[in-house]
């Protein structure tokens, strides 16, 4: 009599075997790659804020130091976003008159605050604290990227736990002179033997437990 | 079922050990049956949320988009940061400030330091400088936090229900009046403040015939009235407990919810220590009717009823003065009134306590509580002067409360004129006296008959709902004010964030009365620091005063007293003519409980899931029995008892305003070994009305059976209804089944053998490698000889830990969630147990068993020796809580801020520590040390380039403890006291034999038991 | 006495696969639909109560501090244990060439495919994060934490997945010969459509046949230490902790035999109505239930000397903790009669099937099988929760209460499972078909000698 | 097993002893490429066509060995070096912990590897071959025995096999692959195959 199937059927049944297994493979390994994207990490899409500040003109052209505006950030674990009243300071003599800068005025004089969106945003039970990775030696642009040229400000790091381990692991291949903290260009001449020179100077420690981070 | 169970209570009382009995207590009341249980939690009776809630969708949202990313954590929405607009130039947004301010309860003022963070108050801390405080917080004042945040206070002001405007107000308080104060009547809480002193005197000047009651849930005064038969004239005694070298305390629980407790509590324990290598102790005799904190840790605990301790003082009186030889001579009269007294108690018993106090001489100290009538306070002085202890113990002061004099008036007399018609002005400063009035004067009645009243109160509650006028209250952290503390000294009270709700303070309302319509409390209380620092360079001297938070210096002058003859023969005679209990009635004595206190914190959740030091009973309060009662009544823990007070309804005139007050009340019966026989005590301050959501519902009402001016009365009748009620305890086993956890013993036995700890202690046999701890090495001693089980560490640390509320319903189900919590253990008597109360928190074990269980690393241990446990890598297999032989870690069975927002939520959140994590549910969560503490000191001094300072770093509740009988801190700092505890023989480690080397060790509890007494 | 014979009558090949193939198209009785009714209802339960657990928490369940294992892992030792039983006749049975294993094993190994089923739900269900329960595989995660291979757990992950993969391949091969044919017998072209598609065009070929022999035996030789070490494991969640009862070396023997005995139990349970319902009297003979009720019996004896011994342990160790455990909390605490339901069902009870006439009397076999299912759920019981109720501080006792959430997954778990196993007999020839034709030839043969 | 192109001739035998003598003879009379089709195994006719024993087991052995290595491998290098963690004092690098997932991997892998190669080995999956186009062979899982000797075989000769298997007993001989079976003829036989069956 004649056969159930026909000879197609069997590269037909071994494709869609092949299809299956591909399938779960996929399944397992397509967010394991996905979460490694800057799509997911929110990496690089530049953020809108609320007054378009631009921290080229401020930085580059103005020459202002980091810590003049974030001046927490050797203190107290948030690096500080300036209050109004410190952007009055220079604005209420230049560019007073400048539509860009009308949201301040209007928080100044209304005291409501300006709604910045935060860029770096770490989950509430990472207590990052930057006053330590300052005075340590940790440059604002080992995390921040080049601030300096960005108009629109946006994460540079991915900001994963294992980039954070890759640094405390080995602190001494990124720290820098404490007064090299703010400089956005600085290169080590030879990192190798600075890095754990600095490290014995400032007593880093390279610490990987896991109350150092999360509490 | 009364007789069964009257079977089973004689079966336990004639078991020869009290292990017996405790055993069966455990299995028979303690706990009852898993059956039983599972009748209290009829099918979905349990938390089941009524509908789902929005977030728990999200949940299970995050948790899918959490599968799809095989990621811990899943990114939120662009988060907003709003910085300041103008930034003061002292705040540092990220790093707590404190400031010097002070909590006022019953009048007296306790010194602390608050934590502010961001601008809002987050956590209290006691103020080491002050007087009454010496560091320490108590329950009540650490817990005071939340009740700045609680969303339930009144928030506007009200005529006759209706939102009504301060101007309104104001000009019906300031309208000018005619009758100089004929109709005006003042009714406040006791006070000591030189601000509100000086107003009520300006008041008084203003209306001479105007009237000035001083009320508050308890009678404040005895201890003056008993100094004015002492010494012919009111004065209080302030105690000195360095002297105190054998203290006789009669129904007084000084260590705990009296004005002084914590300087009590830190002095007391200075001398109880039994040090090493020369242990001496004070030693402390107990006359009490039910077990107080004070009783837990006495050496001697004698039980009596409240009625009976009037004998007890003139018996001891007289064994003094007769049975001895006379120490200093007294007039003869006293002798004469004393001799029948002689042997009205056990002599052999009392006979020692008195060779005990005479033998300590100036050292020696009888302490009587508040409880007490005035005679009772009088014999007290008599044996204190008698012994010389005027002057070394116990000092004599002028009383700190103010006192309104001939412009006084009590609550009674204030209560008639009102159902007369007589007053037409009724202004009430705080105090809720509709709920706290004694049942016995229908203060609310009273009410409806009075022209116009004015209610000053945080809460819109039961009295509030009645005066015609309500104006809502400041918090004590949002206002300006003063106060005294217990020794005179003068504290200020300055706010730490603007009034939530708006808000008025008591000064505020009486300035408004003497016609400022917008008076400022800032003003009022700098005036009259003015007059009390003086004009010169002022300004300096009170921003000292505020940095400082009170004016050394200030308290109040010892005063010389001379015992009077006369008036302690009256006393005497009084206590003699005292008439015999009735045999078949029951006494009922009343107190303040140690949570709520009169009801004033009863919408307050953290103290309504405390467990009481003693019974161990949250969310309720209980008719406390003896074990002898309980088998005469024939009733067990939880079942519903009728307590009846006959004769009540001829106790006041016309009750015709208002349907009668019932005299019966039911409440479930708790039977509590060591308390006295044929006496029923209850606490105060539950069963409160509507506008306390928290509160609503929590416990029973008992001011009905209460009568003005006593704090105990005899004849109540009692019947068991038959019924049960779920009482809900955090700890029902008290055996320790002879299990080596709670070391005790004698100070004899510790002299002669120091190292009756030694199997608990020491190195163990391990084939596991040794793990080298250098560097900051974090522990923790504890010395259970000075833990009287107060619980402020417990709610400091759930202030400082965002720990949440889990209510009744989660208590019953056994998951309250505190990190740390108070083991209490009775060995010895049946009647009359030795206490041990055991601070039990995570021992931070170096080869823990909790970490190696867990399979993802969410537990492991720090090369600080902290046993860390990581919120965010916690996937809940509970694994770890199974293998902690300590039952010290907490599981977050619901999201509670989403199930219990009530307890958890609203603005309730403003209070949550921003350095510590907000537990999600699923995970496990147990004491940290305090670990955001001891990273935030790594990192200062790390800065700094300086290794950690001893006691840099410490933990909420060994800063709160008023005792310090925990310590914290490196065991590289070998110098401090927490290092050379820990060298004591009497040191051991609990379940030491396991092998789990915890970094806790506790120091064995010691006695001082006076040999010469059986 | 003759014993009974393992195979009845000499129905020629084509009848006997008409016999046993024909379940799979017959139209079902009352009886089955009314069957499917009920587990269908099961089911609805289990997953009611799996809703109410992920959305509001574990917090639904009875579970507490002390008590933070309840039911959940209750029932996931329960059912991994019924698992064992099927591994155990198709395997070991297999390897010690005892035929009467035959006519049952495939019935078996479904028994344990959909009770590993059952049981594979707890481990994740009970965790208080669920949807994190792929943390405990070792994947590069960005967080660079990996699990932690001292706990127990990940052992039980690893078994767990294994013994159902293994199991499923197992059956599967076994089940390759009827599923061609079925495929050559079906009636309708559809049905034989599908199960051609399952026969992967297998066609009895001796060149394959040699092969398959001895895969099948080498599955066979892996199953048996598979199904030790899988108990073993489970055990280790309890033997590896410090909870009084729980910390006994004596545990992974007496689990694997506890396992084993509730698995025999378990097939009673189903085989005895099943072989009735589809009249199979003559290839499930009275000597396949006999022999079954024997192993019962065993097993049971091999559970109570392991009581006797955990008693004796705790006695003669002098640990305080232990001796509280089993000589107060156990017989006298706290849901004692569970302990004392336990003891009755798993130690006296199956004394009877010392008695030729109870082996042999289906109703005695099934309902003895029926309260030995029950009392080895006691036992996980009585060992996870009267274990947790009073470890070392009094202070800390407290009572495990389950709730209705509790109840309705455990018999959802049931309800699911009888799903499953209808689903089987509908659809599946559960009598191996080919291994019985080869079984009957090989009688032929012993008869002519 | 080059199956797809099999051709020859199969008979079909009614008991199991009939096939086995008849696979001993034309084995005697030197055929080669013989195969049995049978309900069940049957191990003497496999010794008959002269098939010796699998050696599948030594082909599962190396996937044994290479699962526990690398289960070992990755406890001890998450574990023990890339992040070690001090869990309960206890070594970062415990061997014994590590024993039973060790085990477990093991077992499963050789499970699948030992599935994976008998398919492959057996040809299988292929819902599709020859002998299913030869009439009756539907039997060959039910009760009848099917012997086939490959047109390769040097001893094949289509009528003088044919005639072999017919006198060593063979109910009826057929024909093997002998029609390329196109979709349009495999059409065209169904119908007719289904006409009779109704």
């Amino acid at each position: 009599m004649a056969a159930l199937f026909r000879p197609w059927t069997n590269t037909a049944f071994r494709i869609g075997l092949i299809g299956l297994v591909g399938g779960a493979i996929t399944l397992v390994a397509a967010p394991m790659i996905w979460v490694r994207t800057p799509n997911w990490r929110k990496q690089f899409d530049a953020i809108d804020q609320p007054v378009e500040f631009d921290h080229r003109h401020h930085v580059q052209d103005d020459g202002i130091d980091c810590l003049y505006c974030h001046k927490e950030a050797t203190v107290s674990a948030t690096a500080g976003i300036p209050s109004t009243d410190l952007c009055m300071g220079c604005h209420n003599q230049i560019w007073n008159k400048s539509p860009m800068l009308e949201p301040v005025r209007r928080s100044y004089f209304s005291g409501l605050p300006i709604p910045w969106n935060r860029v770096h945003d770490v989950p509430d039970f990472v207590y990052f604290n930057h006053a330590i990775h300052v005075n340590k030696g940790i440059g604002c642009v080992s995390c921040h990227g080049r601030v300096d040229e960005m108009g629109r400000v946006y994460q540079v790091a991915d900001l994963s736990m294992n980039w954070c381990l890759n640094c405390h692991r080995q602190p001494e291949s990124h720290v820098r002179p404490l007064d090299r903290i703010t400089d956005m260009t600085w290169k080590a001449a030879d990192q190798s033997t600075l890095g754990p020179y600095l490290v014995r100077e400032y007593g880093v420690r390279s610490i990987t437990n896991c109350s150092a981070c999360h509490r | 079922m009364g007789n069964d169970v009257r079977a089973l209570w004689e079966r336990i009382l004639a078991g020869k050990t009290g292990r017996d009995y405790w055993r069966s207590l455990a299995e028979l009341v303690s706990e009852g049956s898993p059956e039983d249980r599972q009748r209290e939690f009829p099918e979905g009776a349990d938390e089941r949320p009524d509908e789902p809630s929005r977030r728990s969708f999200m949940k299970l949202l995050g948790a899918s988009m959490a599968l799809a990313g095989v990621t811990g954590c899943v990114k939120d929405p662009v988060e907003k940061i709003l910085p300041y607009t103008h930034r003061p130039p002292e705040v540092t947004p990220g790093l707590s400030r404190y400031y010097a301010t002070s909590m006022t309860l019953d009048g007296l003022a306790t010194g602390l330091l608050v934590a502010s963070r961001d601008g809002r108050p987050i956590k209290i801390e006691g103020n080491p400088d002050h007087p009454a405080s010496l560091g320490a917080a108590g329950v009540l004042e650490q817990a005071s936090i939340l009740g700045l945040y609680d969303p339930n206070r009144a928030r506007a002001i009200t005529q006759k229900g209706a939102l009504a405007s301060w101007d309104a107000l104001a000009t019906e308080l300031a309208r000018p009046r005619t009758d100089r104060g004929a109709g005006l009547r003042i009714l406040i809480e006791p006070t000591a403040s030189p601000l509100l002193a000086s107003l009520l005197g300006r008041l008084l000047a203003a209306y001479p015939a105007a009237r000035v009651t001083v009320h508050s849930a308890f009678e404040t005064g005895a201890a003056a009235q008993g100094a004015t038969l002492a010494f012919g004239r009111p004065l209080v005694p302030q105690l000195d407990l360095r002297n105190a070298s054998v203290v006789v305390s009669l129904d007084s629980d000084f260590l705990d919810g009296q004005g002084m407790h914590l300087r009590h509590s830190r002095h007391f324990a200075e001398r109880r220590r039994p040090g090493w290598p020369s242990p001496t102790m004070n030693r402390l005799y107990v006359v009490e009717s039910m077990p107080s904190c004070t009783g837990t840790v006495a050496d001697h605990k004698l039980r009596r009823r409240s009625s009976e301790i009037g004998t007890f003082a003139a018996a001891l009186a007289a064994e003094i003065l007769l049975g001895g030889k006379p120490p200093s001579a007294v007039s003869p009269d006293i002798v004469v009134a004393l001799r029948p007294f002689l042997g009205r108690e056990e002599r052999a018993l009392v006979g020692a306590i008195a060779r005990d106090l005479v033998r300590a001489g100036n050292g020696g100290l009888v302490v009587v509580g508040d409880r007490q009538p005035a005679h009772v306070h009088a014999l007290g002085a008599l044996v204190n002067s008698v012994l010389g202890a005027v002057g070394s113990t116990v000092s004599m002061t002028d009383p700190i409360l103010w006192n309104p004099g001939t412009a006084g008036q009590d609550l009674a007399a204030l209560v008639a004129e009102m159902r007369v018609g007589a007053v037409d002005t009724l202004v009430i400063l705080g105090g809720n006296p509709v709920y706290t009035a004694p049942g016995g004067l229908d203060f609310a009645g009273a009410l409806g008959s009075v022209r116009q009243s004015f209610y000053l109160g945080l809460y819109a509650d039961e009295t509030g709902a009645r005066t015609t006028w309500f104006v809502p209250e400041t918090h004590y952290l949002e206002a300006w004010g003063d106060g005294r503390a217990g020794d005179g000294t003068a504290s200020v009270v300055q706010p730490l964030i603007r009034p939530l709700f708006g808000g008025r303070t008591d000064a505020e309302i009486l300035a408004t009365l003497l016609g400022t319509t917008y008076p400022s409390a800032h003003a009022l209380v700098r005036e009259q620091w003015r007059t009390m620092l003086g004009e010169t360079d002022f300004e300096a001297r009170w921003e000292a005063t505020l940095r400082r938070g009170f004016l050394p210096g200030s308290e109040a002058p010892v005063v010389r007293a001379d015992l009077a003859a006369p008036g302690i023969v009256a006393a005497l005679a009084t206590l003699a003519a005292a008439p015999a209990p009735a045999p078949d009635r029951y006494e009922l004595g009343f107190y303040y409980d140690s949570k709520v206190h009169d009801g004033r914190f009863a919408n307050n959740p953290w103290l309504q899931e405390l467990p009481d030091p003693t019974t161990k009973i949250t969310w309720d309060n209980a008719a406390v029995i003896s074990i002898r009662t309980a088998s005469e009544l024939g009733v067990m823990n939880g079942d519903l008892i009728e307590i009846t007070l006959p004769g009540f309804d001829n106790a006041v005139p016309a009750v015709t305003t208002s349907p009668p007050p019932a005299t019966t009340v039911v409440l479930p019966a708790f039977v509590m070994a060591g308390h006295a026989d044929r006496a029923i005590s209850l606490r105060l301050g539950y069963g409160r009305g509507a506008a306390l959501p928290v509160a609503e519902g929590v416990g029973t009402n008992v001011q009905p059976l209460r009568r003005q001016g006593r704090s105990f009365l005899d004849g109540a009748s009692v019947r068991p209804t038959g019924e049960k009620h779920a009482l809900a305890q955090t700890q029902k086993h008290w055996e320790l089944h002879d299990r080596p956890i709670a070391l005790s013993a004698t100070l004899e036995a510790y002299r002669d053998k120091p190292g009756f700890t030694r199997e608990q202690k020491g190195p163990v046999l391990s084939i596991l490698p040794a793990v080298d701890y250098t560097g900051e090495q974090w522990a923790m001693s504890i010395d259970m000889s000075i833990c009287t089980g107060c619980s402020a560490c417990v709610v400091a640390c759930q202030a400082e830990n965002n720990i949440p509320v889990v209510g009744k319903a989660g208590v019953l189900r056994s998951r309250e969630m505190h990190w740390l919590r108070i083991d209490t253990y009775h060995t010895g008597e049946v009647d009359t147990p030795e206490v041990v109360h055991q601070p039990m928190l995570c021992q931070h074990c170096e080869k823990a068993p909790c970490e190696y269980v867990c399979p993802v690393n969410a537990t492991v241990h720090s090369p600080d020796g902290l046993n860390e446990m990581v919120y965010n890598r916690c996937i809940g297999t509970r694994f770890c809580s199974n293998n902690c032989p300590y039952k010290v870690r907490r599981f977050n069975w619901f999201d509670w801020m989403e199930e219990k927002p009530e307890f958890n939520g609203d603005i309730r959140t403003l209070q949550k520590n921003p350095d510590v994590t907000v537990r999600e549910r699923g995970v496990m969560e147990k004491c940290t040390f305090c670990v955001q503490r001891i990273r935030r000191a790594e990192i200062d001094a790390s800065i700094e380039r300086r290794a950690i300072r001893p006691g840099e770093v410490t933990t909420a509740c060994a800063q709160a403890c008023p005792t310090s009988a925990i310590r914290f801190g490196s065991l590289a700092h070998k110098e401090t006291d927490m290092v050379r505890w820990r060298e004591e023989p009497r040191s051991f480690g609990v379940l030491h034999e396991l092998g789990t080397r915890p970094r806790i060790q506790y120091l064995a509890l010691i006695k001082n038991p006076n040999p010469e007494v059986g | 006495m003759a014993t009974e014979p393992v195979f009845i009558g000499r129905p020629t090949d084509a009848e006997l696969s008409d016999q046993l193939l024909s379940t799979a198209w017959r139209p079902w009785r009352r009886l089955g639909k009314i069957g499917f009714l009920v587990a269908i209802l099961g089911t609805l339960s289990l997953f009611i109560g799996i809703t109410l657990t992920v959305m509001y928490g574990i917090g639904m369940w009875g579970n507490n501090i002390p008590v933070a294992w309840g039911f959940g892992i209750i029932n996931f030792v329960w059912w991994v244990g019924i698992g064992h039983a099927g591994t155990f006749i198709s395997a070991v049975l297999l390897l010690f060439e005892q035929k009467w294993r035959t006519s049952i094993n495939r019935f078996a190994e479904a028994m344990t495919l959909f009770a590993i089923l059952q049981a594979a739900m707890f481990p994740v269900l009970h965790l208080g994060r669920p949807w994190f329960a792929y943390w405990i595989f070792p994947y590069p995660a960005t967080m660079g934490v990996w699990p932690q291979f001292k706990s127990a757990l990940p052992w039980d992950a690893a078994a767990i997945s294994t013994y159902f993969t293994v199991s499923l391949v197992f059956w599967y091969t076994g089940l390759i010969p009827d599923l061609a044919a079925m495929r050559d017998r079906a009636p309708t072209r559809a049905k034989r459509f599908i199960y051609g598609i399952f026969a992967l065009g297998f066609t009895g070929a001796s060149s394959s046949y040699r092969h398959y022999r001895v895969v099948y035996g080498l599955l066979a030789g892996l199953s048996t230490p598979l199904v030790l070490s899988v108990h073993s494991i489970v055990s280790s969640d309890f033997a590896i902790t410090l909870v009084p009862g729980w910390h006994s070396t004596i545990f992974p023997p007496f689990f694997v035999a506890g396992a084993i005995f509730s698995g025999f139990a378990m097939v009673l349970t189903l085989v005895i109505p099943v072989r009735s319902l589809f009249r199979l009297q003559n290839v499930i003979t009275k000597r396949h239930l006999d022999n079954l009720a024997k192993m019962v019996l065993v097993t049971s004896w091999v559970v109570t000397y392991s009581y006797i011994l955990e008693f004796f342990m705790a006695w003669y160790s002098g640990d305080e903790y232990e001796i509280f455990q089993f000589f107060e909390a156990r017989p006298f605490g706290p849901w004692a009669w569970i302990f004392w339901m336990m003891m009755i069902c798993n130690a006296v009870i199956p004394q009877v099937f010392w008695f030729r006439k109870a082996r042999h009397s289906l109703a005695v076999l099934w309902f003895v099988s029926l309260l030995v299912n029950v009392g080895m759920w006691a036992e996980r019981f009585v060992i996870i929760v009267m274990g947790l109720q009073r470890d070392y501080l009094p202070s800390a006792w407290d009572v495990f209460v389950p709730t209705y959430v509790d109840w309705s997954i455990f018999l959802g778990t049931m309800g699911f499972f009888l799903l499953l196993f209808l689903l089987f007999l509908r659809f599946v020839p559960f009598v191996p078909l080919a291994e019985v034709k080869e079984l009957k030839h090989e009688l032929s043969h012993e008869e002519e000698h | 097993m080059r199956r797809t192109q099999q051709r020859g001739i199969v008979g079909a035998f009614d008991t199991p002893e009939e096939i086995i003598r008849a696979a001993h003879e034309l084995r005697k009379s030197g055929y080669r490429r013989l195969e049995g089709y049978t309900p069940y195994p049957l191990l003497d006719l496999e010794r008959a066509i002269g098939r010796g024993r699998s050696r599948i087991g030594f082909a599962v052995f190396p996937f044994a060995i290479a699962a526990a290595a690398g289960a070992y491998l990755v406890q001890w290098w998450t574990n023990g070096v890339d992040y070690p963690l001090n869990a309960g004092g206890r070594p970062a690098h415990a061997p014994p912990a590590f024993v039973p997932a060790t085990f477990e991997m093991a077992v499963l892998f050789s499970a699948l590897a030992a599935c994976i190669i008998l398919a492959i080995w057996s040809g299988l999956p292929s819902l599709w071959q020859p002998i299913f186009e030869v009439p009756g062979f539907e039997r060959a899982s039910i009760d009848k025995f099917f012997l086939a000797v490959s047109d390769l075989d040097p001893a094949f000769d289509r009528e003088a096999t044919a005639q072999r298997l017919t006198e060593l007993g063979a109910s009826r001989v057929e024909p093997l692959g002998v029609h390329p079976a196109t979709d349009a003829e495999l059409d065209e036989r169904l119908e007719r195959t289904e006409g009779e069956e109704s």
